[in-house]
């Protein structure tokens, strides 16, 4: 019952985090603070993730989870490489 | 002789002349005339069954469905015209043997010439309707080359060009006309047609194939409004002007006309067309001809003059009418092509064709002179020569012709004709041959050789021969070849000279004397004529063509202007109006599945994909940020997927997500940084209204589907049931990806090794130009930061790649029954070794890098094929799979499977492609200086105090 | 045992929760685009870190075993996070240099990111030899 | 047999992987791999021809699933037919290239073109709807690399332009796919058919959106008009070699059309009705008439040859979009024809090209002049359906099969007009490239001679002879199919007769290889 | 080089490796040990090339104790930090940029001191110098930066000093 | 949730359509980008959507999402990776030979040279 209502609560809250991310990534200025608010946004993803696998008691989403922690690095850096010297590979 | 034979020898024969240029002018004629001679023989030895009233068949089945034939008959008319093909085109290939240069490349010459003398002969023979019009249009093919044979005229490509547009057009109305005809009778067989004349004449369709069978006949027998282009045809060398344009192919139309006789013939509609534009056709060219100073342009138009008289004849209907023609067609062949070989002569020895500069050739040419004189005469029609004597039949005949109730409009407008006829052949003669000896000819003539006058000669005999003894030369003949027109036997009168004093001898009578008259005043009249305004064939027809050539580069170029914004934009639109009727012409049912409720985190995905997918449209000038959104997609999409029970796509989106990524990124490094706002307002609303319509189709679509149950049992009920039992796998996706339908994957891999290899050759290509040392020599256009290759990011890939590579490796073989499978795991292999690149630069890897990546693709490949095939060694098809467990002691059992074997191939294929692929975009960044010895740009325990220095 | 692993879930769960959402609510509240960049820190480290305990201890109380899963996740998280931070303050100073006011490299000739010897692309080639 | 079924398919990828892992560095091994490759394929497409002519519909079952759980193959008369004029045609492409060095002006040309053989076949051959979209993107993604192959700036961006437009019509296809999946829960052609004739008849709107866009997908790859715009750009600029192989790939989209549309929305299905015969004769006569018109309107030898291939598609097309058994059987013919006749036209166009340059109204006597005057007056009068080859024979039997159609007039009309603008079209080309070099008026060339030395363009003096070899044999073969049209339009009626007897196909698939 | 280092170019990360792999297999078993172990070996030995040098780690008890005071950090630090995104008007937080001098020399050391930095809240670090000598790190708030650098230099540098070097 | 759905399907398209409707080769990609998305979520949907049951064996589970249709959108998604790279290598060497992005070719009546 309680981690039901602990499980909403970190829904709602990373649900919450999401939206804001989002706000940022539409109504920021530079690319800089987008590709953060993206970075951020992959992270929350992740919490949301794991806390579906708690909720559905499955662990169906850790691949995903994994892939994502391990990929959303790859694009930030990707991103900022390219705002940083034009080639991301050189 | 099989008339298969008769037809083909030409066109065998064709290939000796070709062949024998290199023997010899003479070797080469010879064949040409031997052949010709051989095929006259063959038509010759079958005469007297013919003349005595049978019929020579041959036939082989062609294309029996379509009811077109190699069927051949040979009848009266047949013969005659087969005759007159062979028999003149024999002495045309002597006369050219003379006639022609030795700069002209005669093998060409004869070789097209008999294989049009093969086409004739085709069109006379035919037993079929469209064996026939294959003929038909060969001959507008053959004397096209033959047209253009001089090909450094621009005369002669012109008149080519426009003999064939001219013709061709004809031929194609034929064709439907033939065809229209044919459904009519309910065969193409030419002799079965025949036959049919009540049918044929009381159906609907008969005046349309009545109409483009004419077309047909008209255009290629020069008949008005269609005679200009034969003129214009003359600027080929003289042998093709006497054998096409005035003997042979000329006549087809006339021939068919003939042929068609027994069906067509006899109608009002056939009388009015038929003869009125015969009537107005040898008027015409007879007035036109007087006035022509070019020789060949004068016979030509008398030509066109006399192609008008028998076509008259052949539209009056009567039998005097057929017989008329049947007989004017032979004695216009004879006296026709001695004309047109005298003028060659002419021309071959004084070097012009040009009226105004000759005169007084009776002295310097005598033989040349007799010969010309002579058909000249029987073409005025002066007894008691042959032209005399079909002309007067012609006249008797147009004497009892009512037109439109009128008694007196045939007969005088045919006087007429004849008048003017009788004028130009008597200036032909006069201001030819007659008149005094003139010192300015270009130069200086004589007369020819034995060997050119021969066939002209002969031809002069021929022409005496039958004015004296029409019965005795000619009378079964054109009896026999009148039958033929008819259908049926005629009762005649013999063929004679004198048929007492009838309406026919004044007109006669009146034509000589108004020639004569004529020609007196010609200097007068030739100068009202010049003066006159009259419109000039050939320059509308230029103009036609060359309105016809720009409207046609107008619409093609208007159409596909290279806009290819327009391109998709119609391709959309057609799909959305197609789509939408197709849904309004149809019925759906009511909504039979209850509708997911609504959740918050789903909505806030919505709300985002929405979101970021608006904002790359509104931000898409920059391209940077819309690639960052496009990231913010993605990982809503996965999420999404996520979401919806789909943990494959979800891993599946993200990784081809960021590779495709890092993929823009790399090119972007070489584009503008930003999208000029380029389009109108009228523009960006038209899309923008395309594409709302599009989306809401799309997605009104979707939710139609989703919001009902499928109709049928879905197949993957089976997969669902049968992924573990005969699979191997709890995964059901991936035993369906490398399972039931691994035909599937093995081509999606295939697509992606193509696409690498296909980058890899752009870049080969693009590197091998100059673009390589623009690539070299290029300014950053943004500042750009120190420290390539930071510290941290490198310490950080050491650690990363090899748990990374842990990941696919677990990826991949839990891929069969969890999440994962071969293609993620070679994504993530991949992304792995981009990083590696990212942290130490595309120099410092690569030098590090062993496996080349084509080899990869390629054994990927490989290793999904060949385990693939390793099911043929079971007896099972191709992707057949087998799995087992293994127990081995002391540990616990694991499963194989084939499927895992093809999932490497998969996995190989993968790393190699994406590899391969950014590989090759990287060398567009790759410069041979930039420094790769080094992994991290920054390293405090390098001895030389940590840095990499650059200069330029 | 399944009482306390629920409330120990919870708790994790809700500070998880709290932290994630402190981290983004950062990103909007914060003016300076480099403070910015400390918000995803805490998403990264309590927000996730809450949450993957969470689990962990969810699943050793509901399935009875140790489930390491979040441990591995937390192990990316936590190598490729700073990583992340780097390139993010790299590529602003790179864009906002003149703006900032960087405290001195020490004896070292200025910070790397400015470091216009290394922006350019073409190196000398004598100058080194090979190391490593 | 039944092995035999999988090669047309399995040996191209096979030979493709090999001669990008070891033979790579070696063209010359490439070459007579390649060539052996061809040739061998065409042993094998030949006999599954044999096989197919006897009227058994064989059904291949890949990895031993059963139809329409698993992905089948399947050989009837039009398949085979299909395939073995890939073959033959890739063999006359590869000999083309080879001897004409076309291979060797970019990378991969041959492994591209064994996976485009391999892309071709399997669509050809598979019974399955989504595996007909994987082999359509095997055989764009390969075409994609072979029409660039060699770069340049013009041709790479006529490349992005036919990428750019296939790609949405790869879409539409997935879009069709799972309009067709979402209602009828399967995928494979057979079982599709059964479904479709059982749709119930208040709910059949979805399913006849998933069929229209089917069709409007295959009408892109069949370049019918509007959906043609892809083609001249892409055709025109393409290696020779690679367009004239090209004159599968619309075929591709109209082998498509006849089977989905006799097979599975078949003239008599009831939810099929009024979606291919409405509008998909304008369609093809619009096509057949742009077409015609570009070949007057083109300045350049090698827009006009891409024109004339639009006129000849819609012809066929035309053919088609009656849904006649004789109208078939004639289109089948008429396909026959048309893809070596344009081929043919392709690979004369780029001897000409290669000896003189592209613009059409430029004078410059070029070698082998006769030579390939003749070869372009067979091709012209193949093209434009002048007798006496087939591609008059096709037209007729064209314009007899729509003897019976509503819009015969039409039909006629268009066709036999567009055929005169197509000859004036022609013989103007004709006339001026091989006849003006030889103007006395012009010095003979010496001009645009000049012209080109300052443009940089070069012009070979001493042309291969070699490549002739396979431009004579498509002209052989064309000859052949005008000579042997009684027997090829037998099988064309055979092979008509079977696509209307669909039950032959669907109990085959449904039913299993034993049945 | 020697035999052992051939095969075993990196022998700790072959060990994490390993443990990788039971991680992601999630359930011990003798099975996923030898496979996981054999790819542990694999895989370095495959990527020796990109990892050329082997970094020294001294003792693992220091580098336990180290993780231990990280995460301990981390608590506090995302407290204070909370606190100050929360409650703290923005204009009242001093951001401030600090040059922390470095004694570390090898580059997993360094990265591991700056990995620290950032993964504590309120510091993230920003840049190298041109040399390596020194580290730029960017606090939240700090009204005495000298006082984070001695932090820092105190709390982890000098522990990494014995860890690394 | 069906509309949600559907309507982000839609809004994908009909973005992904507006930008291939640009004359530029970058927002063009850029749009087939989009267009693969909706186009990828469309065929997933057609198999319905369904929450809590992925379509992995497991014992005891008697309710799966349609596998068939997440099988052919990860096709699906390789194909159009593999397109989209080739599409972006073909752009991006077009505009490096001619220094010009636009997507529209000024005169498609005009020929290719051949370069190499
Ligand atoms: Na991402
Ligand atoms: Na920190």
């Amino acid at each position: 019952m309680i981690l039901s209502y602990a499980l909403y609560f970190a829904f709602a809250c990373f649900g919450l985090a999401v939206l804001m991310n989002l706000w940022k990534i539409i109504t920021s200025e530079g690319v800089g603070d987008r590709v953060l608010a993206l970075d951020t946004m992959v992270v929350n993803s992740i919490a949301i993730l794991v806390l579906a696998g708690i909720q559905e008691g499955t662990e169906v989403f850790f691949e995903a989870t994994m892939i994502i922690a391990m990929l959303g690095f790859v694009s930030t850096v990707a991103y900022a490489r390219f705002m940083l010297r034009g080639n991301i590979i050189e | 002789m099989s008339l298969f034979l008769i037809a083909a020898l030409p066109f065998l024969g064709a290939v000796f002349p070709a062949l024998l240029i290199r023997a010899g002018r003479n070797a080469c004629a010879s064949a040409a005339g031997a052949v010709t001679l051989l095929a006259l023989i063959g038509v010759l030895v079958n005469a007297p069954r013919v003349m005595a009233g049978g019929v020579v068949t041959a036939q082989i089945d062609w294309l029996p469905q379509l009811g077109m034939n190699l069927h051949f008959f040979m009848d009266g008319l047949g013969m005659f015209f087969a005759t007159l093909i062979l028999g003149i085109g024999l002495l045309i290939i002597i006369y050219a043997r003379y006639y022609l240069s030795r700069e002209d490349p005669m093998g060409q010459f004869y070789a097209y010439l008999l294989l049009f003398q093969g086409a004739m002969v085709g069109i006379v023979l035919s037993d079929n309707i469209l064996l026939l019009v294959v003929f038909w249009e060969l001959t507008s093919l053959s004397s096209f080359l033959l047209i253009g044979y001089w090909k450094h005229l621009p005369a002669g490509r012109q008149g080519a060009r426009m003999a064939l547009a001219v013709t061709g057009a004809g031929g194609l109305a034929l064709i439907g006309g033939m065809l229209v005809l044919g459904n009519i009778a309910g065969t193409y067989s030419l002799s079965e047609i025949l036959d049919q004349k009540e049918l044929i004449q009381s159906s609907p369709l008969y005046l349309t194939a009545l109409i483009l069978i004419l077309l047909g006949c008209f255009t290629k027998s020069a008949q008005f409004p269609f005679h200009f282009w034969l003129p214009h045809a003359m600027a080929a060398p003289t042998p093709v002007s006497a054998y096409l344009h005035s003997a042979t192919m000329v006549k087809a139309g006339l021939f068919l006309m003939a042929r068609l006789w027994p069906v067509l013939a006899g109608t009002d509609a056939w009388f009015y067309i038929v003869s009125t534009t015969g009537l107005v056709t040898m008027v015409l060219g007879a007035v036109i001809a007087l006035f022509k100073d070019d020789l060949k342009a004068l016979l030509a138009f008398s030509t066109v003059s006399h192609l008008g008289l028998i076509t008259l004849l052949l539209g009056l209907g009567t039998q005097a009418g057929a017989l008329a023609a049947v007989f004017h067609i032979l004695n216009h062949a004879t006296f026709k092509a001695a004309l047109f070989m005298s003028a060659g002569i002419i021309d071959h020895e004084t070097h012009t064709r040009d009226i105004k500069r000759l005169g007084g050739l009776r002295t310097l040419m005598p033989v040349t002179f007799v010969i010309a004189t002579i058909a000249s005469l029987s073409m005025a029609g002066i007894p008691p020569l042959n032209g005399f004597l079909s002309k007067e039949m012609m006249l008797e005949e147009i004497s009892h012709t009512t037109w439109l109730d009128s008694h007196w409009f045939f007969p005088v407008l045919a006087t007429i004709g004849a008048l003017f006829s009788a004028a130009y052949s008597f200036r032909f003669i006069g201001h030819v041959f007659l008149g005094p000896v003139r010192d300015d000819y270009p130069s200086k003539p004589h007369d020819p050789g034995v060997g050119m006058w021969i066939s002209p000669a002969f031809l002069v005999l021929l022409v005496i021969a039958i004015g004296l003894f029409p019965e005795a030369v000619a009378g079964n003949l054109v009896r026999t070849v009148t039958d033929a027109v008819m259908g049926e036997y005629g009762d005649y009168y013999p063929l004679k000279i004198w048929h007492g004093v009838t309406p026919a001898l004044y007109m006669s009578g009146i034509a000589v004397v108004g020639g004569l008259i004529l020609l007196a005043l010609h200097r007068p009249l030739d100068k009202g004529w010049i003066a006159t305004p009259r419109p000039e064939a050939k320059t509308i027809f230029d103009g036609l063509v060359g309105a016809l050539t720009r409207a046609c580069r107008g619409i093609t170029d208007t159409l596909h202007d290279g806009a290819i914004g327009r391109y998709a934009a119609i391709f959309i639109v057609f799909v959305l109006v197609l789509g939408g009727y197709a849904f309004t012409t149809g019925a759906m049912g009511p909504q039979t599945r209850p509708m997911l409720e609504i959740e918050v985190l789903p909505a806030i995905g919505w709300f985002g994909l929405v979101a970021a997918t608006l904002c790359i449209v509104a931000f898409h000038r920059n391209r940077l940020l819309s690639l960052v959104l496009i990231g913010v997609v993605g990982l809503v999409v996965t999420m999404l997927f996520n979401y919806f029970s789909a943990p494959d796509l979800a891993l599946t989106q993200l990784s081809v997500e960021v590779v495709t990524i890092v993929l823009m990124l790399l090119a972007l490094n070489f584009m503008p940084k930003t999208t000029p706002r380029e389009s109108s307002v009228g523009r960006r609303t038209r899309d923008v209204l395309i594409s709302v319509a599009a989306g809401l189709g799309v997605g009104g679509l979707i939710f139609a589907i989703m919001t009902r149950g499928f109709a049928f049992d879905t197949i993957s009920e089976f997969h669902l049931a049968n992924s573990y039992k005969g699979g191997g796998g709890d995964n059901v996706v991936n035993v369906i990806l490398v399972d039931f339908r691994g035909f599937d994957t093995f081509g999606e891999i295939i697509v992606l090794g193509i696409a690498a290899i296909v980058i890899y050759a752009i870049t080969e290509a693009i590197m091998q130009t100059s673009v390589r040392a623009r690539l070299l020599n290029r300014v950053p256009d943004q500042p750009v930061a120190g420290d390539a290759h930071p510290l941290m990011m490198v310490v950080v890939t050491r650690l990363m790649m090899p748990v990374a590579l842990m990941v696919a490796a677990y990826i991949f073989f839990r891929g069969h029954n969890l999440p994962g499978g071969g293609f993620i795991a070679g994504l993530i292999a991949a992304i792995a070794i981009i990083m590696q690149y990212m942290a130490s630069g595309f120099g410092w890897a690569a030098a590090r890098q062993h496996f080349p990546y084509h080899g990869i693709i390629g054994s990927g490949v490989l290793v999904a094929a060949v385990t693939g095939l390793g099911a043929w060694f079971n007896g099972m098809p191709f992707l057949t799979s087998a799995f087992g467990y293994i127990h081995p002691p002391g540990l616990e059992e694991f499963e194989w499977a084939t499927a895992a074997l093809f999932d490497l191939g998969v996995f190989l294929a993968v790393v190699g492609a994406v590899l391969l692929a950014l590989e090759s975009l990287s060398r567009y960044a790759w410069n041979p200086n930039i420094d790769s010895r080094h992994p991290m740009d920054i390293n405090p325990s390098r001895d030389d105090n940590g840095r990499v220095i650059r200069k330029d | 045992m399944g009482e306390i692993g629920d409330i120990l879930t919870a708790i994790f769960l809700v500070v998880g929760g709290c932290f994630g959402l402190v981290g983004s609510f950062g990103l909007i509240k914060l003016r300076d685009p480099m403070s910015r960049l400390h918000a995803p820190t805490k998403a990264t480290t309590l927000g996730v870190g809450g949450v993957l305990i969470a689990s962990l201890i969810h699943s050793f109380v509901l399935e009875g075993y140790v489930s390491v899963h979040e441990l591995l996740i937390t192990l990316f998280l936590f190598l490729t996070a700073p990583v992340t931070a780097l390139f993010l303050a790299k590529a602003h100073i790179h864009r906002h240099s003149e703006e900032e006011v960087l405290p001195s490299p020490g004896k070292d000739t200025c910070w790397a990111v400015l470091d216009e010897r290394t922006s350019r692309q073409i190196i000398d080639e004598a100058e080194y030899g090979q190391d490593e | 047999m039944s092995h035999w079924i999988v090669l047309p398919i399995v040996l191209p990828a096979l030979l493709a992987p090999f001669f990008l892992m070891v033979i790579r560095h070696h063209l010359d091994l490439q070459r007579i791999f390649s060539v052996a490759g061809v040739l061998v394929l065409n042993g094998i497409t030949l006999a599954l021809l044999n096989h197919a002519m006897s009227g058994e519909v064989s059904v291949y079952e890949l990895g031993d699933w059963p139809a329409p759980f698993g992905i089948v193959l399947v050989l009837d008369r039009l398949s085979a037919l299909m395939i073995v004029l890939t073959s033959q045609l890739a063999l006359a492409v590869v000999l083309y290239a080879i001897w004409s060095g076309w291979d060797n002006r970019g990378r991969h040309f041959h492994p591209l073109l064994q996976f485009q053989i391999m892309g071709v076949s399997g669509a050809f051959m598979t019974g399955d709807a989504f595996n007909l979209f994987v082999f359509f993107e095997v055989l764009l993604i390969a075409s994609y690399g072979l029409m660039i192959h060699g770069g340049g700036g013009t041709r790479l961006r006529a490349g992005v332009q036919y990428v750019a437009y296939n790609l949405i019509g790869s879409t539409l296809f997935l879009f069709a796919l799972g309009t067709i999946y979402g209602v009828a829960g399967t995928l494979n052609m057979a079982d599709l058919a059964v479904k479709a004739a059982e749709i119930p008849a208040e709910d059949t709107a979805l399913l006849r959106i998933g069929a229209v866009l089917l069709l409007l997908v295959f009408s892109v790859k069949a370049a019918v008009l509007p959906l043609h715009f892809w083609l001249p750009a892409s055709y025109s600029n393409a290696p020779a070699p690679v367009a004239a192989f090209f004159a599968i790939m619309t075929k591709v989209g109209a082998y498509s059309i006849l089977r989905m549309f006799t097979l599975i929305f078949g003239p008599e299905t009831p939810v099929a009705q009024g979606l291919a015969g409405e509008w998909l004769v304008y369609a093809a006569l619009l096509t057949v008439a742009v077409g015609m018109i570009g070949t007057q309107g083109a300045a350049h030898v090698a827009r006009m040859t891409a024109f004339i291939t639009i006129g000849s598609t819609g012809t066929l097309m035309v053919a088609i979009s009656l849904f006649t058994p004789e109208a078939s059987a004639a289109a089948i013919y008429y396909l026959i024809h048309s893809t070596f006749a344009t081929a043919m036209m392709f690979l004369v166009a780029d001897m000409i090209i290669e000896r003189r340059g592209d613009s059409i109204s430029q004078r410059r006597p070029m070698q082998h002049g006769g030579v390939i005057a003749a070869l372009f007056f067979g091709a012209a009068v193949a093209m434009a359906g002048m007798p006496p080859l087939s591609g008059f024979i096709g037209k007729l039997l064209v314009l007899d099969a729509a003897w019976d159609a509503p819009d015969v007039v039409l039909i006629w009309s268009v066709v036999l007009i567009t055929s005169l603008i197509a000859i004036i079209g022609l013989a103007r080309a004709g006339s001026l490239v091989f006849w003006k070099a030889f103007d006395t008026g012009s010095g003979r060339g010496d001009v645009d001679e000049d012209t080109a030395r300052r443009e940089g363009v070069v012009f070979p003096t001493d042309a291969p002879r070699l490549p002739f070899v396979p431009v004579f044999g498509l002209f052989a073969v064309l000859i052949a199919l005008t000579v042997f049209a009684g027997p090829v339009m037998r099988f064309a009626e055979d092979t008509a007769d079977q696509l209307y007897t669909p039950q032959l196909y669907i109990d085959a698939v449904l039913k299993g290889p034993g049945s | 080089m020697s035999l052992f280092r051939r095969f075993f170019p990196h022998p700790l990360l072959t060990v994490l490796l390993t443990l990788v792999w039971l991680m992601l297999v999630n359930r011990f078993s003798w099975n996923s040990v030898i496979f996981g172990f054999l790819l542990g070996v694999f895989i370095p030995f495959v990527i020796r090339p990109y990892w050329p040098n082997n970094p020294r780690i001294s003792s693992p008890l220091k580098v336990a104790r180290y993780i231990g005071v990280v995460i301990y950090d981390i608590f506090v630090a995302n407290v204070t930090v909370a606190y100050q995104i929360l409650f703290m008007r923005v204009d009242a937080l001093q951001p401030a940029w600090i040059s922390v001098p470095l004694r570390l020399r090898t580059p997993e050391a360094i990265t591991t001191l700056a990995a620290t930095i950032t993964l504590t809240p309120g510091t993230v670090s920003c840049d190298l110098s041109s040399e390596g000598h020194n580290l730029l790190v960017h606090c939240l708030h700090a009204p005495d930066p000298d006082a984070v650098i001695q932090e820092i230099i105190d709390r982890y540098e000098s522990r990494l000093m014995e860890i690394f070097e | 949730m069906e509309l949600l759905f559907a309507s982000a399907i839609g809004v994908l398209t009909a973005c992904g359509i507006y930008l291939i409707l640009r004359q530029r080769t970058f927002p063009v990609i850029l749009g087939l980008s989009l267009l693969s998305y909706a186009v990828n979520l469309f065929l997933f949907a057609t198999g319905r959507l369904s929450v809590g049951a992925p379509p992995i064996l497991q014992y005891g589970v008697e309710t799966y999402t349609d596998p068939l249709p997440q099988a052919l959108v990860l096709t699906a998604i390789v194909i159009s990776f593999g397109m989209t790279a080739v599409i972006v290598m073909i752009a991006l060497s077009a505009y490096l030979s001619e220094n010009d992005d636009r997507i529209d070719m000024d005169n498609p009546s005009e020929p290719a040279k051949d370069d190499a």
